[in-house]
């Protein structure tokens, strides 16, 4: 697998179809890799343990001005890079995808072909089984429970903003914990600002989530991150019929509406 | 609860809560009237009934109970196949006839009618089943109605029609007690 | 061999019996079987329904209740009032749980909804679907007016498979057959129904405008579904014609006798010999 | 600001502070209503105008919370009354993931309301207000029952 | 620095009986910014809006709150005093003490806090107030008129006897619409024709019209003073400038039995034709569908025969855009099809038809030459049978609601066949009669005691043709309490009134609202019976709902004085609540773009000095932007903001609450 991968990567570079390979180094914690020549790309490594999210760096302006890009994708980024080509984050033809799974080099994608692979192969990704035993476990929890779980967890929080830079759908150029006048957020690492910065992180990825993971990888705290996005993919789901990273010309979950919504909650 | 339903009549109520039509609705144009094959039998067309039954005061219902419209309907489903309103007058009339017949206020023109279904029924409670011979016995016998059709009897008998002995299921005792249990809920 | 429950319901085992006979004729050259739901009791017919609304109910409710319980999915009720009262019945409970919920303590029962009931034009449809046309060997050359009445033309809900303005269910078998269908009015105009003994007159009145259209568009017989509207139209047509009021005798044959005619068996196999109206003319010359 | 309070008195038990976000062409108005009507309701809600519920960003309802609000309401037009034709289905698509992270994180609908309210529904305005109080009220300080979210 | 000024109303007692206007006052001032707080008995009084004018001037405010009632009531009086002042009004903001507050608790003290609360949180806003100017945008003068029917017409005459430019878009071959197939109009029976020809020639020939026939409305782009309207003009196949129509064209072709839809098809036309003879503009088009050359390719007689070389068989559609500032969408109606009602023959007998069919019987000009003959066999029906209300009324079958026109055009009916024969039956079946109207219902008495009209209330329950052809009718008089068969020769249903086909997707280009039935709403039922909600887009006639020919002129003028009104200023105003986008910080998500309802919201590339693409972001446009923020708040990184209602507004209006 690793063989095949490391020979695809190299012709793509020798042909020219990208100047940029971005995968996973072999050393511990699996860190990004940069590649631009064909012999470099003996050092690319790929397994289940490599947890970043590489589409994140597709907005990155040093990776766009060395485009075309190509990335080692799994399932997961390959979903984002859709989610990026819907909010024209990622210009469809500069973008390509090493696919793997597991332990399977899936091929070459462009968008449209990770599209087509993910409808055809995988069309109803969504979270683990354990991720949804955990959200099924809070949900059980009283409000009460909850919120006292949640203070503690969100007590730890840090504001590092890790998991902001591990995530593809955190690509503004000022994220709004950065606005002042008016500071929505506060900055402080305290209990109101905690709390807003968690729940407008998680909200403002709903029904964009590819449940890759990558934020609640680069906690150093081990917030259960996951256990939010879960929730909202369900949700969003459920109620909307919204599958992220499916189609790359899909309109936005919250920025489209329709009239079967439900509303059942509104009196 | 529409307001309509608020300020009903008692009789209204019945109405709404046994055959499910709203009396209020009806518009009175007359197009049961127009397309019911008995309507020119009929004391009162199906259109004053419902007039009436929107009246629904005691006057009204007096007239109601007393008529003869209420015994012929015949079930063509006409009426309510046509209501612009998408009502059922036929449903109406079957909640009247029911009150009728409580209240035992038959009219003398449809004594006949009621006799007939009363024999009908006293075969299906006795055996499970109409049968025919003992049908017509019964019903002669209620309605005094001997003279008629005497001479079909025995064409039919000739024919092979009528079987001379009635069937009687196995579950008349379950049948009977249906009849019971009905007849303690429709009279109180 | 596909397997149909059967309700005959009462008239069939007497004045309708023709009705009956030729059923059960028809569904054996086909190659169905009909399964009698057994222990069945009378749907209530109009009289229940005049008198008595829970009964009215409640007396079909059982026969439903029978035939989910003998394991009959789909039960067949030839005689058109039979059949309004057993799938208007089913539309009731489906539209209120709660009437079902009564009826279950009321004739202790249960009853889960399963049953499908069909009729008469239904059940020809069905075996036109499995071939019964390959069967047919008589050329009848008839003309055909189709008469419905009232039973198999309406009813919301009930008829689901016609249109009750201009139905229609009867024709393709009639012309499969070898008749031609004459357009008319009548088609599902009232005969009188139930008033047959109670209220004779009006019977006379409706069944005269129905034999007098009949005769004008020139049919050589009328077809119909339902044994009350045959009594009124064959047994009552004595009495119009030893009045007068009705020019010449005029054939009134049970769809399925006409398909059983078709199908070349013998017109006394198929009841018609216990018409008041003598009818096995109409095949002398072809058979 | 201390010293304006305290021009009046402070209540001794516990009265609800909540927020209300509200469009300005349905639900305002229809306060507006309930106000020309004289309909007598409970005094503890504090509205926010804006001209759509399609304009309420989530964090203004964080940031309620977090000033005090002891509960939120966000009202608007009917479905197929906004005025902007479509924002209130933006806002109740918004609502409706919104309001399950909330209650997924502790806080939950005696804290949260949503309602349609017309220009037309002053009775229903003022009814609404009454119950959500009485909701509140039941369910006691937002503070006390987040004693963690103290900054 | 901020220098608001609070101005508190006692409303008379209607505020200060449950307010402490006072204690309110005493509190404002010691909010931050607060330079001047006073109370007032009346502050909408001369003497009040005085007091805020001096205020502004002499402490130099730059801010003002007005504590008073709803801002629904009186903000624009105040903005309007605080501009007076000099004082941009957008920097006047209102707290809602009346409505809100002192109508709505009993408790003074529990009001009196609630006051200082919307006190405070209206300083706070005030205090982040810009001044902010009235958004304006040019109008182009020009108005489209769709629909070249009685109030089309009438709306494009006023409104170019106004001194502006019209563009009426009609989708048939000719101008006139229903009205021209009428046969006499009630309650004056004066021919219809007479009345409308002169008018359609006025429109065809006023030099403020440009009529354009056989076209449609394509798509529409921008916005109120601003439309770019992209029209469909059908191919004719006939060139309007070489024809001179002579009429040797469809005299001579051979197709001759193709049912004409103006005379409901009881006449017949050719497949190059001319809808009627007095038909504007009168040069004939080729009925693509039937004409043998266009489908086969043989035939070319009209062609040959043509003295002036006008038809061209390679004729196309083509496409033309208009610019116009305002619309009038004045589609009209059709008649209900019929057909749904099997037990009145399912739309299969011949001799039951509806009333424009009649109306074709009996106008002179119509295909019978205005003898009553029955469409089978041309006999002259000796009892004619009119049906009210068919389709209308109707939940089950038809529509629910009342068609307005039919009660009169029935008694018109009965009338003139009763004129034409005169030893003829005329019964209709009616539920209610509604004629209120200037001399209607002295109308509908003179067709039943003058002209001997017989009616019978009551519906009809089936309809059937015997043998012989003659109608059964079996009908209901519910005032006798019977039912009644009548035998006719003819029967004519009064179907509903429906709108055309096609209308709701005009309604979508437009973006105007519609009915479940599909007849464009308007603005307000009481108060904008004209207006659409979309700005710029009128409405005339039966499109909107029922109308007869009297309410559709009137609403047509209407319209036009609408028109006219918004191109009485060369520039359109504006409240410029409006989005707007930090360029610098928009990460083109573009969720913005989908999420706004007026496309207001486009992409826009920032180009350096040689013209190339830096980035792409997007931009509002003013024009199309209606301000509801929705946009700003689907923006992640709040980099979309509203006027008016800024992020920062609502964010110290929060604060203040703490």
């Amino acid at each position: 697998m690793m063989k095949a991968l490391r020979q695809e990567a190299a012709k793509l570079l020798q042909e020219k179809r990208a100047a940029l390979i971005i995968g996973f180094a072999e050393r511990e914690g699996h860190p990004a890799l940069f590649i631009s020549k064909p012999e470099d790309c003996e050092r690319l490594f790929y397994d289940v343990s490599c947890r970043q999210n590489l589409a994140a760096y597709l907005s990155k302006p040093e990776v766009s001005a060395r485009r075309p890009v190509a990335i080692v994708a799994s399932l997961a980024a390959l979903r984002s890079l859709v989610v990026l080509t819907a909010e024209s984050q990622a210009a469809p033809g500069q973008v390509l995808a090493l696919a793997v799974d597991k332990d399977a080099f899936l091929g070459t994608f462009d968008v449209a072909g990770a599209a087509e692979l993910l409808r055809s192969k995988y069309p109803d990704l969504g979270p683990e089984k354990a991720l949804l035993e955990r959200v099924g476990e809070l949900s059980k929890k009283s409000v009460v429970e909850r919120a006292a779980f949640w203070a503690e967890e969100f007590a730890k929080c840090t504001r590092c903003y890790a998991c902001r830079a591990a995530c593809p759908g955190c690509y503004c150029a000022r994220c709004i914990v950065e606005k002042n006048a008016p500071q929505w957020v506060s900055t402080a690492a305290l209990g109101h600002g905690n709390y807003s910065w968690n729940i407008m992180r998680a909200f403002h990825q709903s029904g964009r989530c590819t449940l890759c993971g990558a934020c609640e990888a680069a906690c150093p705290q081990g917030l259960p991150l996951m256990v939010l996005n879960a929730a909202l993919d369900r949700e969003a789901l459920e109620e909307f019929g919204a599958r992220p990273g499916y189609d790359p010309e899909g309109k936005p979950v919250i920025g489209s509406w329709s009239a079967e919504d439900d509303h059942s909650y509104m009196r | 609860m529409t307001m309509s339903e608020k300020r009903e009549s008692p009789l209204a109520k019945a109405v709404r809560e046994t055959s499910g039509v709203v009396l209020a609705e009806c518009y009175q144009c007359g197009k049961c009237t127009a397309g019911c094959p008995m309507a020119r039998y009929m004391d009162l067309t199906p259109n004053q009934i419902m007039r009436l039954a929107q009246a629904g005061d005691d006057a009204a219902l007096e007239r109601l109970l007393s008529c003869e419209a209420l015994w012929y309907c015949v079930g063509c489903l006409t009426c309510a196949q046509r209501c612009p309103r998408q009502l059922d007058p036929a449903a109406v009339m079957d909640v009247l006839r029911e009150m009728a017949h409580r209240r035992r206020k038959i009219p003398a023109a449809a004594r006949k009618i009621l006799a007939f279904h009363k024999a009908f029924l006293a075969t299906v409670e006795w055996g499970g089943r109409m049968a025919e011979i003992p049908l017509v016995l019964r019903y002669k016998m209620n309605s005094g109605d001997f003279l008629s059709d005497v001479f079909l009897g025995p064409v039919m008998l000739a024919k092979r029609k009528l079987p001379l002995l009635p069937h009687r299921i196995r579950g008349r005792a379950e049948i009977r007690r249906i009849f019971a249990t009905c007849r303690k809920g429709t009279r109180p | 061999m596909k397997t149909l429950g059967y309700y005959p319901g009462c008239s069939l085992s007497g004045g309708g019996i023709e009705l009956d006979l030729s059923v059960r004729a028809i569904a054996k050259v086909a190659g169905v079987e009909l399964r009698e739901i057994e222990d069945w009791n009378c749907c209530g017919a109009s009289a229940a329904h005049s008198l008595d609304h829970s009964l009215a109910v409640a007396l079909p409710f059982r026969v439903l209740a029978l035939a989910e319980s003998q394991g009959l999915s789909e039960v067949l009720a030839p005689c058109a009032a039979c059949f309004s009262r057993l799938k208007g019945t089913q539309v009731r409970l489906t539209r209120s749980p709660e009437l079902g919920q009564r009826m279950q303590e009321l004739v202790e029962r249960p009853y889960n909804g399963t049953v499908r009931i069909l009729n008469i034009n239904e059940f020809v449809a069905s075996l036109l679907a499995e071939g019964l046309a390959g069967k047919f060997t008589r050329k009848l050359g008839l003309k055909v007016v189709a008469y419905y009445g009232c039973l198999l033309s309406r009813g919301e809900d009930i008829v689901t498979s016609d249109d009750a303005e201009d139905p229609q269910g009867m024709a393709a078998a009639i012309r499969v057959a070898g008749c031609e269908v004459l357009p008319w009015n009548s088609s599902n105009e009232c005969c009188g129904g139930g008033f047959s003994m109670s209220k004779t007159g009006s019977v006379l009145d409706l069944s005269q405008a129905i034999l007098d259209e009949a005769r004008a568009v020139g049919a050589d017989l009328v077809v119909t579904g339902c044994p009350m509207c045959h009594s009124n139209l064959d047994m009552r047509q004595l009495e119009l014609l030893k009045r007068r009021r009705v020019p010449g005798a005029l054939p009134i044959l049970y769809l399925s006798e006409l398909l059983g005619l078709a199908a070349g068996l013998e017109p006394g196999a198929l009841g018609l010999g216990r018409h008041f109206i003598e009818s096995r003319q109409l095949v002398r010359g072809g058979a | 600001m201390k010293t304006e309070k305290a021009d009046v008195p402070t209540p001794t038990t516990f009265e609800p502070r909540i927020t209300a976000f509200v469009c300005n062409w349905c639900t305002y108005a229809g306060a507006d209503l309930a106000g020309t009507s004289r309909l007598q309701y409970a005094p503890n809600l504090r509205i926010i105008k804006l001209p759509c519920t399609g304009r309420i960003d989530p964090l203004f309802v964080l940031k309620a919370f977090e000033n005090g609000a002891d509960a939120v309401l966000v009202s608007g037009c009917h479905p197929g009354d906004c005025h902007y034709t479509s924002g209130n289905y933006h806002a109740r698509r918004r609502w409706t993931l919104f309001r399950k992270l909330l209650a997924l994180t502790g806080i939950g609908d005696d804290r949260l309301f949503f309602s349609w309210v017309s220009a037309a529904e002053g009775q229903k305005f003022a009814d609404l207000v009454n119950d959500v109080t009485a909701k509140v009220r039941k369910a006691g300080p937002f503070q006390a029952a987040h004693p963690g979210r103290k900054a | 620095m901020a220098r608001i000024g609070v101005f508190i109303c006692h409303c008379g007692e209607n505020i200060g009986r449950t307010v402490d206007c006072p204690a309110v006052s005493a509190a404002a001032v010691r909010m931050p910014g607060v330079v001047h707080s006073v109370d007032y008995k009346y502050m909408c009084s001369d003497p009040g809006q005085q007091m805020i004018k001096k205020a502004i001037v002499e402490m130099k405010l730059t801010g003002v709150v007005v504590a008073a009632c709803s801002p629904r009531m009186h903000e624009r009086t105040f903005r309007a005093a605080a501009a007076e002042a000099g004082l941009n009004p957008f920097l006047l903001e209102m707290a809602n003490l009346r409505e809100h507050c002192s109508w709505v608790h009993a408790d003074k003290a529990a009001a009196t806090q609630k006051a200082i609360d919307l006190v405070r949180v209206m300083v706070a806003k005030a205090r982040r107030d810009r001044a902010l100017r009235p958004i304006r945008v040019p109008v182009e003068p020009t108005a489209l008129v769709v629909g070249g029917g009685i109030a089309g017409i009438q709306a494009a005459l006023d409104i170019a006897a106004g001194g502006k430019k019209v563009v009426l878009v009609e989708r048939g071959p000719s101008i006139g619409g229903h009205m021209a197939r009428l046969s006499e109009t009630f309650p004056t029976l004066d021919c219809s024709q007479c009345i409308l020809t002169p008018r359609m020639v006025e429109a065809a020939s006023h030099p403020n019209i440009t009529l354009m026939t056989y076209s449609e409305v394509e798509s529409v782009e921008g916005f109120v003073g601003n439309f770019t309207v992209t029209v469909r003009h059908k191919a004719r196949y006939v060139d309007p400038a070489k024809c001179t129509g002579c009429g040797d064209c469809f005299n001579k072709c051979p197709l001759k039995n193709i049912p004409n839809e103006f005379d409901a098809g009881l006449g017949m036309r050719r497949a190059i034709y001319v809808p009627f003879p007095q038909a504007v503009p009168n040069k004939p088009v080729i009925d693509a569908a039937h004409c043998t050359m266009l489908q086969k390719g043989k035939c070319g007689l009209c062609a040959k025969i043509c003295p002036r070389g006008a038809i061209d068989y390679k004729d196309q559609d083509s496409l033309v855009k208009v610019k116009v500032g305002a619309v009038v969408l004045a589609t009209g109606f059709q008649l209900w099809d019929h057909a749904a009602y099997g037990e009145y023959g399912g739309g299969r007998l011949a001799d039951v038809i509806d009333g424009f069919a009649f109306e074709r019987l009996a106008s002179a000009s119509g295909p019978t030459g205005g003898l009553i003959k029955r469409p089978s066999d041309g006999k002259e029906p000796k009892t004619i049978v009119f049906l009210q209300c068919c389709g209308s009324r109707d939940d089950k079958a038809g529509k629910k609601y009342c068609s307005k026109i039919c009660c009169m055009y029935t008694a018109k009916h009965a009338m003139l066949y009763r004129h034409k024969v005169h030893d003829g039956r005329a019964v209709v079946f009616y539920m209610d009669v509604r004629a209120a109207g200037k001399g209607y219902e002295e109308f509908v008495r003179r067709a039943l005691s003058d002209d001997g009209a017989e009616y019978v209330r009551g519906r009809v329950s089936r309809i059937t043709r015997k043998q012989d052809g003659t109608l059964v009718v079996r009908g209901a008089d519910t005032l006798a309490g019977r039912p009644v068969t009548i035998e006719a020769d003819l029967v004519v249903l009064a179907d509903a009134v429906v709108p055309r086909p096609g209308s709701e997707k005009l309604a979508q280009i437009f973006g105007v609202g519609y009915d479940q039935d599909g007849f464009y709403s308007e603005a307000h039922p009481k108060l904008r019976p004209v207006e659409t909600a979309a700005a710029g887009v009128f409405l005339a006639g039966a499109c909107q709902a029922p109308k007869d020919i009297p309410e559709s002129v009137a609403q047509a003028s209407a319209s036009a004085a609408k028109v006219l009104g918004l191109f009485a200023n060369p520039e359109l105003e504006r409240e410029p609540i409006i989005a707007r986008v930090n360029r610098a910080t928009c990460a083109h998500c573009r969720a913005c773009i989908s999420a706004c309802p007026y496309g207001a919201a486009k992409d826009f590339d920032v180009l350096d000095r040689a013209g190339k693409v830096l980035r792409t972001v997007v931009d509002v446009n003013e024009g199309l932007c209606q301000g509801c923020g929705t946009c700003a708040a689907v923006c992640r990184s709040h980099s979309v903001d509203l006027d008016g209602f800024t992020g920062e507004q609502i964010h110290a209006e929060l604060n203040a609450l703490l």
